[in-house]
């Protein structure tokens, strides 16, 4: 079997690249919405070879509840998307810039 | 010698210058001059049974105690009044030319506006004074001291418009607080060694000391010599002495009764009072009684020379008065306590009466003070001439020997010549020589001044005063150089305190010498009485008791030849010697070096500490410098909220990248 | 322990999610109309559940008797006293809303339902006892949190605060969510407890990063330095109502629930996150005190001035002792009061036409045109700069004093020092209202349910509120006690 | 006083009138504020009769628990007693002084000055370290309103300065406080007072107080906020400043560092003495170049306030009990010339020195006020600065001759700056004819100025009115600080005297006695 | 054997279809590349024997969250030429600084350390039953020790419904309702138009 370091290092990747998701793209809000989406994932994956690798059920009790709890976020983060595209007419990320300083 | 008495006599003063102070236009002219002078005059009168209880020996020093005044630990000091007989001798001395300077002011002031505050700064000021020569303690002297530094401010500056009062009123001040640094200085001094400030204790420990070491400065010293050098530097700012007498002669920017009692008769003196008060404790500081003679020897002499130059005749007496001091100085130094304040008791009386002889020439004068506009005025003023003659005798010190005859100044000052020579130390033999040379200068200016004032032929239209007041200018005068103006005697108020004076200035010397410079029973060790110098100064050869009679008669007959016989004499002598003149004339310069030393530089530097300390140091590094890196930061803060979601998610990764690292490393 | 006793437990709960489900209902069917009574019946349910916390409180419960549904949530005095502020401050926040949302006619009656299902998750937060808990609150409140934030979705800077807030919340509870995976992982439990005693004996690297960042996603929560970047933004662009409500509630409940974890969880291996905790301290309070002098905008002032305050909050928790704990509690209470009160003072500037007033330029001599107010500020800004005699003094003096205690002497210094640049912006308040020329806006008159609020809360930070400290300091004590004491 | 609690009275009047000052009109609340000072100035002497000199160390004492770590701790010892009754007696001076100056907000303005009030007798009185600490610090605030609503063109700097700068000193201070709180166990100051600090620590506690009251008394390099705020606050906040609020920082030493921390006062004494030698000199040379009399006078108090510091670290009684009297004097006599100043302030609205002169011709009895408290200023003896400079001055000479010489060249500066300055507005010649149209003093202000040239006469002729109450306290803070007493420089060594006078001459071989006669 | 290739499989494919999420210019291929990052992961889950939640995996995701994802995409309607995804200037500390935290995760978890990790030890209260599915000892579980938290999971779907409904929902407008026919005919053109009088310098910003 697979060790479970395996497991580790490709959600420990994959969580990177959720999080590069996020700040190397200027361009589309809904790319880091899907960065989030990778994060999550690879948080799920962490639970899930943890869960099985301690052979205790929590971990996929907790990954199922990351994702309910994932398909909710996606959905206000969208409907703020949404609204937020109704009032500047673009997702562009370098567009949310009113508020600084 | 009643406790009220003495009382009375010391507070008197005080009351009638608050009444007369508060009251001011309230009470009204009159009424203010009749409070101030009756209680002068009623202070006097009963200090002279005083002295004159002393001087036959029934009267016992007495110590008043009047208020608590500090007690801080070991250091307590009270308000008393204490008299002996070195106070009996001030006390008349000061009530009597003081009474006497109240009177003639009745006439001096009479058209001025002020006087009720005149006549209350005079009254302050013989209050400060008489506090200062009864003080029983050191600190209470030093009340006096700053009090009649108080009053002669405010009398040098009464004149308050004009700049220059004010700048010498300052500078009075200011001179005077440097020799009072001094002062405070030996006060805390012996306070530590002797853990009092009471004078009788003090004198009394003194000799336990003269051995001791103590650290001033970073250096170890002989307590006793370091003690008595700081009381001397207080005593040379208050008595004019080189280095400190700058002011002295800016001082005649007061009116001239000022002159006459604080910057002649009594203030300035407090000095060598001092020293005479101190005397048990100076004398066990060899170092310091040296200093005593060399800066009263050089005073005497440097100032005399100034005397001979100077064209206002009431800067001529003040340097005559500085240089007197000296004397003082020198005698007390050699260790003639009691020569120094016999002279000091005969020079209150002929200096008075020449500084107010000169108020009255300066008031014949219409205010102006320049001999070279005087001339011939003998006529004129007759009176006033032969107050002034005689006071000139005196000074100059006529007198002869063998016959026991003389003026005042006679006595006195030849007594501190011999002494100077009888005591032998080559300090003591140069103090010698600088007396005798200023004698020969003090008889010469001193003829310089009646010559120019009195004699010859009038030459006041020259004055801008005296065109001013008959609207003529040179040319217009023509021949008369009068210009048709007539000086006039002054009045009867002057002239009694003038008279008054001449007594003194003949009778002084002649009366009280034997008990001043010949009896300890006199001083009953209210001054150190060296019993032994005195015999010694009886003893010394014919040619030293001459000597000042000599160069007396060589002072007058140069004054004469060059200021009678061949009036063109000086102008050669100027052209001749011009910069031996320059220096003489403009003092030696003390008042250029004080300035570009001290002066300029005080500006110059609180310039600098305010601009490039506080404000381009301090504030721009400080508060400023802080409050701008603030903003800076504040500005950098801004710059990073750049309101970029992924700089925000960066900050955050890289928050949670260096807490990581953190905790691993 | 049975179901009866558990549900007992989390009666404030249970009310809360009743009445917010009963609530839901009578939006949709009351429509705009009902917002009003919605929420009236959302303050009521609010006040209930603070009521239901009575017992807890009074008592100072802890300890297992404490313990529901397994040990899945903790009702123990520390979840008591935390829940009561929430309760407060979110009914505090509901009181003065209706009148400001009316001003731009967006008022809806959803709007109490979030807030009440906010608080729902808060209460979740500060009694969680697992991580399974903690997440599931924690998103509970979040989501909420970023619909409100979004909330005036016709505004483009409500829109741009709602979608800034949700991207780096996102991120955060990503962190925080891989931190418990490793946590999961390396301790082989979800529960408090079970950490703390498989974290007592040797850390590995797992739990060491698990430990790191757990506590960076809750640091996102109470905006520490360098997790803080979302606040200004945020607290600016979001409604006012809403701002006012993002810096009391969630607060104290993000607080509390670090102080839980970082205490109770990780309460063996102090010395592991300490060092971090000093730097995230002093951070925020230099970076907050200098973000808020910058700041022309009120709003935003006063978020950087609660990052600045968090900073204070976090040098209780360095010191991690009871004193610290119940000091952060104190704390928390008093900046709570401060926070709201301002904040409604903020709200209640606005001119005739309803525009709101919220730069310095609109306050200048505001003490000549409307005196209360401008006192009520200045007592205010003064507790906020933590100047005697006003609480807020109290609120740093017990930080400090519990910071020395645990001999972080150095940390207190330069905490305090730091204090006086914050001081700088809250005297610039009082140099505005007081000292300068009054601007010409007019200030319109604020209604009595503002007034209620500013008043009260100016009440508390003033001298008076003083009274108040022995009861804080007993409950923040019994609320402390209970993180210390081991399962 | 048979239990009736006069402290805490006096802290309520005049908070309670403060409130009320809100509430009521300009006149009415001018004429409440008067009363309540009025009647704490009645308190203050009540509280002064009653003292019992010699008596306990603390008297009137109050207690009661507040809340955690707080305790409600009044009392007094003979120091305290000195400077509550000189915030009292300046009080309704201050309030006569604005009493037409101050024409805007004028509830607000008693109001603050009455909470002022408050806090001060509250520094004075307070027992408790933390009560202390609060009661110091709200100071900032009334002062700030004081200074920020009601000060000069400049006040915005002003105030900012005057407010952080103080705030940073003293938030050190509590750090320190609670470290100590923490390591002795107590708040109370009377303990705290016997309570011996390891050395080693009380370096560390006694630099953080000193961060705080260096900068309240100030002391240079702290000081520059000083003349910023004296010049930009209004005649009675400049008055209050310099009367009692420098003094806090001069009573915090004396309270606290000196008793609390012996072996480090000792340890920085020579930091004090250095950084007062600097102050005496630099500052007074600033303030003879000053051109605006309200900064002159604000670097003035600088250089008193460096005696001050000198004469506190001492260590001995001379020198402690002269910094009081230094205090006291200087609280009298810079307030009082604060208020010469305000007054032709009032009439002319400048302090540009160049825009008065001769004012002894128009304003005669104005000119004899402002001689009398400029002399006061000086040091002149008689007057109550005297006393206090001198007793300083001598307990400093017995540790270091060299401090004692620079700081008495601050008497001569002083005569200097002092005298310069009054030449320059009361003597001269009328330049401008809008000063020379003033008239003098009216009743009002003759019953500012008159009241304080009493004091300080009295001060100055019969100081054992002021130096009994503090005597056994000042001997007592003595014996505590003695074993650390630094060695003084002027140490004497005792030789074998002298056996004869210097000019001793030895007699005549043939002793003629007294024959020549002369 | 087959274990181990198919993990390689599945990861090597799941984190290339990551990389292409957060790389690809279109959005709607980010998106379907997502789902089969989701599928992979889905494919990895059942490996380690978590059949149920590799299961639920692939319907919330693939159904309902990528879904959900297109349909905002396409709803937005964006010009996808635009929005070119560009990377950010500070693009080299951005790869700098996710590589460090890559390399500290990697190392610093231990994955390489000598032997095996050293994983906690569960109180086995929840380990799976014996003799039951994944799916069922999973249900036992969530309807068992975890109920309220299975509650709670639905007032956050509550919230997420709400929050959805209060942010887009807009009252339908018809624009023929709104319309007021005398309104339009009372405006004048000096109620609609204001003259300013900007001065020279003032009312542009450059």
């Amino acid at each position: 079997m697979i060790g479970i370091e395996h497991y580790l290092v490709v959600s420990a990747i994959l969580f990177v690249l959720g999080v590069l998701g996020i700040f190397l793209n200027r361009k589309n809000v809904i790319i880091i919405l899907m960065g989030i989406e990778l994060i999550l994932l690879s948080v799920n994956i962490n639970l899930v070879a943890f869960s099985a690798f301690l052979n205790d059920l929590v971990g996929q009790v907790f990954a199922m509840f990351v994702l309910t709890v994932a398909a909710g976020e996606a959905a206000i983060g969208l409907a703020i998307l949404v609204i937020y595209f109704r009032n500047r007419g673009t997702i562009a990320v370098d567009s949310v810039d009113r508020l600084k300083g | 010698m009643s406790s009220t008495q003495i009382l009375l006599i010391v507070f008197l003063p005080l009351l009638a210058a608050i009444i007369a102070g508060l009251g001011n236009r309230a009470l009204g002219n009159t009424a203010a001059k009749s409070i101030t002078t009756g209680a002068l005059f009623a202070s006097c009168l009963m200090s002279w049974p005083i002295f004159l209880g002393f001087l036959n020996g029934s009267l016992q020093e007495t110590v008043v105690p009047v208020l608590k005044w500090v007690e801080s630990g070991s250091l307590t000091f009270d308000w008393a009044l204490r008299v002996d007989t070195l106070t009996a001798v001030m006390l008349v001395v000061i009530t009597s030319v003081s009474a006497l300077v109240h009177l003639y002011s009745w006439g001096y002031m009479d058209e001025d506006p002020d006087q009720p505050r005149f006549f209350a700064y005079l009254s302050l000021f013989t209050f400060a004074m008489l506090m200062l020569v009864t003080a029983d303690n050191l600190v209470q002297m030093f009340f006096g001291w700053e009090g009649v530094g108080l009053a002669s401010y405010l009398l040098i500056g009464f004149w308050f418009r004009k700049p220059s009062a004010n700048k010498a009123a300052i500078k009075a001040f200011v001179v005077n607080r440097v020799g009072d640094l001094g002062f405070m200085l030996g006060i805390f001094g012996t306070y530590l060694v002797f853990q009092t400030t009471s004078i009788p204790d003090i004198l009394k420990m003194a000799p336990g000391m003269s051995g001791s070491t103590i650290g001033f400065l970073g250096y170890r010293v002989a307590t006793m010599d370091v003690l008595c050098i700081l009381l001397f530097i207080g005593a040379m700012g208050k008595s004019a002495q080189l280095g400190l007498h700058t002011w002295l002669p800016d001082a005649m920017e007061g009116p001239t009764p000022v002159s006459a009692l604080i910057h002649a008769a009594t203030m300035v003196t407090a000095g060598v009072f001092m020293v005479c008060r101190l005397s048990p404790m100076f004398e066990t500081a060899p170092v310091a009684l040296s200093m005593v003679v060399f800066v009263g020897a050089a005073t005497c002499f440097f100032a005399a020379t100034i005397g001979t130059t100077q064209w206002d005749i009431k800067r001529v007496i003040a340097y005559s008065t500085c240089s007197q001091l000296g004397y003082m100085f020198f005698a007390a130094g050699v260790g003639a306590y009691g020569a120094a304040m016999f002279h000091l008791f005969t020079h209150a009386f002929f200096k008075a009466l020449l500084f107010l002889g000169a108020g009255s020439v300066i008031h014949a004068m219409h205010h102006e003070q320049d001999m070279r506009y005087y001339g011939g005025l003998r006529k004129h003023i007759p009176l006033t001439f032969w107050a002034m003659l005689l006071g000139t005798l005196a000074i100059t010190g006529l007198g002869v020997y063998h016959l026991k005859l003389g003026f005042a100044g006679f006595w006195s000052k030849d007594a501190i010549i011999e002494v100077a020579f009888a005591r032998g130390t080559d300090l003591a033999t140069f103090a010698f020589w600088m007396g005798v040379i200023a004698a020969l200068l003090t008889s010469f200016y001193s003829w310089r001044l009646m010559f120019l004032t009195f004699w010859g032929k009038p030459r006041w239209i020259e004055s801008e005063h005296i065109q001013h007041s008959v609207h003529k200018t040179p040319e217009q005068a023509g021949e008369d150089t009068t210009g048709g103006y007539h000086p006039h005697e002054s009045p009867l108020p002057m002239l009694i305190p003038l008279g008054v004076l001449s007594v003194g200035a003949v009778l002084a010397g002649q009366v009280f010498a034997p008990q001043f410079l010949d009896s300890a029973a006199f001083w009953a060790g209210s001054i150190f009485y060296n019993e032994n110098l005195i015999h010694r100064m009886h003893a010394v050869p014919y040619l030293v008791k001459y000597a000042a009679f000599i160069v007396m008669v060589l002072g007058f007959l140069g004054a004469w030849y060059a200021y009678i016989r061949n009036p063109s004499i000086p102008a050669k002598f100027v052209e001749q010697f011009r910069l031996v003149h320059q220096f003489v004339y403009n003092k030696w310069y003390f008042d250029e070096l004080y300035n570009v030393l001290f002066v300029k530089p005080a500006f110059w530097l609180g310039r600098i500490f305010w601009v490039k300390g506080d404000k381009g140091l301090i504030d721009r590094f400080g508060p400023d410098g802080a409050a701008a890196l603030v903003v800076q930061g504040a500005a950098l803060a801004k710059k990073v909220q750049s309101g970029y979601l992924y700089s925000y998610a960066l900050i955050m990764l890289l928050g949670l990248v260096a807490a990581i690292t953190w905790v691993l490393v | 322990m049975d179901t009866a006793t558990s549900f007992a437990l989390i009666a404030p709960e249970l009310l809360l999610a009743v009445s917010s489900l009963l609530l839901v209902l009578a939006a949709a069917w009351g429509g705009d109309k009902a917002a009003r009574p919605v929420t009236i019946l959302a303050v009521s349910a609010l006040f209930g559940a603070g009521l239901l916390l009575w017992p807890v409180l009074h008592l100072g419960k802890v300890g297992p008797e404490t313990w529901a549904f397994g040990d899945l949530l903790r009702a123990d005095a520390f979840a008591g006293f935390a829940k009561a502020l929430i309760y407060l401050a979110a009914i505090g926040c509901l009181v003065v809303t209706p009148s400001w949302f009316d001003r731009m006619k967006a008022m809806k009656p959803e709007y109490p339902v979030l807030v009440l299902l906010a608080t729902l998750g808060m209460s979740l937060m500060v009694s969680a006892s697992d991580l399974l808990t903690l997440y599931l609150g924690l998103e509970l409140n979040s989501l909420a949190a970023y619909v409100l934030a979004a909330y005036l979705r016709n505004d483009s800077k409500s829109a741009e605060a709602g979608l800034k807030y949700f991207v780096l919340g996102a991120l955060a509870s990503g962190i925080l969510l891989y931190g418990m995976s490793l946590l999961y992982g390396f301790t082989g439990t979800t529960s408090f407890a079970g950490i703390r005693e498989a974290l007592s004996g040797e850390m590995s690297n797992g739990m060491l990063f698990g430990v790191i960042f757990v506590l960076a996603g809750l640091a996102f929560k109470i905006a520490a330095v360098p997790f803080h970047m979302w606040t200004p933004d945020v607290y600016e662009g979001a409604p006012t109502p809403v701002t006012t409500f993002f810096a009391t509630a969630p607060k104290v409940a993000a607080v509390a629930l670090t102080a839980r974890v970082a205490l109770d969880a990780f309460g063996g291996q102090v010395d592991a996150w300490r060092q971090v905790v000093i730097f995230a301290a002093l951070a925020s309070i230099v970076v907050g005190a200098l973000g808020a002098i910058g700041q022309n905008n009120l709003k935003r002032l006063l978020a950087y001035s609660s990052i600045n305050n968090v900073g204070f909050i976090l040098i209780g928790l360095a010191a991690a002792s009871v004193a610290g704990a119940s000091a952060m509690f104190v704390y928390l209470a008093i900046y709570v009061a401060m926070s709201l009160g301002s904040f409604v003072a903020l709200m209640m500037l606005h001119d005739e036409d309803g525009r709101a007033l919220e730069t310095f330029d609109d306050i200048a001599g505001l003490s000549t045109k409307r005196p209360a107010l401008a006192w009520c500020l200045l007592a205010l800004m003064f507790s906020l700069a933590g100047i005697p005699p006003l609480l807020g003094f109290w609120g740093k003096f017990v930080v400090f004093q519990a910071a020395v205690e645990a001999n972080l002497v150095a940390l207190a210094a330069i905490g305090i020092a730091a204090s006086v640049i914050g001081a700088f912006y809250y005297i610039k308040f009082i140099k505005v209202m007081f000292f300068d020329a009054a601007s010409p806006a007019t200030v319109a008159d604020s209604t009595r349910a503002h007034w209620a609020v500013l008043g009260i809360t100016t009440l508390i930070v003033s001298p008076l509120g003083y009274f108040l400290t022995r009861s804080f300091g007993d409950l923040g004590d019994k609320a402390a006690s209970a993180l210390f004491l081991l399962p | 006083m048979g239990g009736f609690p006069i402290l805490s009275v006096m802290l309520a009047v005049p908070l309670l009138a403060a409130i009320a000052c809100l509430f009521l009109s300009a006149p009415q609340a001018r004429m409440t504020a008067l009363v309540a000072t009025l009647v704490n100035l009645a308190l203050g002497v009540v509280l002064w009769a009653n003292y019992d000199i010699g008596g306990a160390q603390w008297q009137f004492v109050e207690r009661a628990d507040l809340f955690a770590g707080f305790s409600y701790a009044l009392g007094i010892d003979g120091i305290a007693l000195l400077l509550i009754v000189l915030s009292v007696f300046l009080m309704p001076i201050c309030i006569l002084a604005s009493w037409e100056a101050i024409d805007k907000r004028v509830g607000e303005y008693m109001a603050a000055f009455l909470l002022m009030e408050t806090l001060m007798i509250g520094v004075f009185s307070a027992q408790d370290l933390f009560l202390f600490y609060i009661m110091f610090e709200a100071g900032l605030i009334p002062m700030y309103l004081i200074i920020g609503i009601w000060g000069g063109a400049d006040r915005i700097y002003a105030s900012y300065k005057f407010f952080l700068y103080t705030l940073l000193g003293s938030v050190l201070m509590l750090v320190a406080m609670l470290w100590m709180a923490n390591g002795a166990g107590t708040t109370d100051i009377p303990t705290l007072m016997q309570y011996d600090f390891d050395p080693h620590v009380q370096t560390w506690l006694w630099l953080a107080f000193f961060a705080s009251f260096a900068v309240k008394m100030p002391m240079w390099p702290v000081h520059t906020w000083l003349p910023d705020a004296h010049v930009q606050a209004p005649t009675a906040g400049s008055v209050i400043l310099a009367g009692v609020l420098l003094k806090m920082g001069g009573y915090g030493f004396l309270r606290f560092s000196l008793p609390m921390f012996p072996e480090a006062s000792a340890q920085f004494a020579w930091l004090v003495f250095w950084l007062s030698m600097v102050a005496v000199v630099v500052t007074s040379l600033i303030a003879l170049v000053q051109s605006d009399m309200k900064k002159l006078i604000a670097y003035s108090s600088v250089a008193h306030m460096a005696i001050v510091t000198v004469g506190l670290f001492a260590f001995n009684v001379q020198g402690i009990e002269g910094a009081m009297m230094v205090m006291l004097g200087h609280g009298l006599v810079s307030g009082a010339l604060f208020l010469c100043v305000g007054v032709i302030y009032d009439r002319l609205h400048t302090r540009e020195i160049d825009r008065y002169g001769g004012l002894s011709i128009n304003m005669p009895r104005y000119a004899t006020f402002f001689l009398l408290f400029t002399m006061a200023s000086i040091g002149l003896p008689g007057t109550s600065n005297f006393v206090g400079e001198f007793l300083a001055l001598a307990g400093i000479y017995q540790v270091s001759t060299w401090v004692t010489l620079v700081c008495t060249t601050g008497i001569i500066l002083g005569a200097g700056y002092m005298l310069y300055l009054y030449w320059r507005v009361a003597f001269g010649v009328q330049k401008n004819e809008d000063a020379a149209a003033m008239p003098d003093l009216n009743v009002r202000e003759w019953a500012m100025l008159a009241p304080i040239a009493a004091a300080v006469l009295w001060m100055g002729v019969y100081p054992e009115s002021f130096l009994a109450p503090m005597r056994k306290d000042v001997a007592a803070l003595e014996a505590r600080i003695a074993r650390a007493m630094p060695e003084g420089d002027a140490k004497l060594k005792d030789g074998e005297p002298k056996a004869a006078a210097a000019n001793a001459v030895a007699p005549l071989p043939h002793d003629k006695g007294s024959e020549g006669g002369h | 054997m087959i274990q181990t290739i198919a993990f390689y499989l599945f990861a090597v494919l799941m984190i290339a279809s990551a990389v292409f999420v957060i790389t690809a210019r279109n959005p709607v291929h980010s998106v379907l590349w997502l789902i089969l990052a989701f599928f992979n992961a889905a494919g990895l889950m059942v490996l380690v024997g978590a059949e149920f939640i590799a299961m639920l995996l692939v319907i919330v995701y693939v159904g309902a969250v990528a879904v959900l994802f297109l349909f905002v995409v396409m709803m937005l309607d964006i010009d996808f030429a635009e929005l070119r995804a560009g990377f950010i200037k500070n693009f080299p500390l951005g790869i700098a600084i996710a590589m460090v935290l890559l390399a500290e995760l990697v190392l610093g978890i231990g994955a390489y350390q000598a032997g095996a990790l050293q994983l906690g030890t569960p109180d086995g209260l929840a380990a799976p039953m014996a003799d039951r599915s994944n799916i069922e000892s999973l249900g036992a579980l969530m309807y068992g020790r975890y109920l309220i938290l299975f509650e709670v999971a639905g007032m956050i779907l509550l919230v997420a419904m709400v929050g959805a409904i209060v942010l887009t929902h807009r009252p339908p407008k018809s624009a023929r309702a709104s319309q007021n026919i005398s309104r339009q005919v009372a405006r004048r053109p000096e109620d609609a138009v204001v003259m300013k009088q900007p001065t020279v310098g003032q009312g542009v910003e450059l």
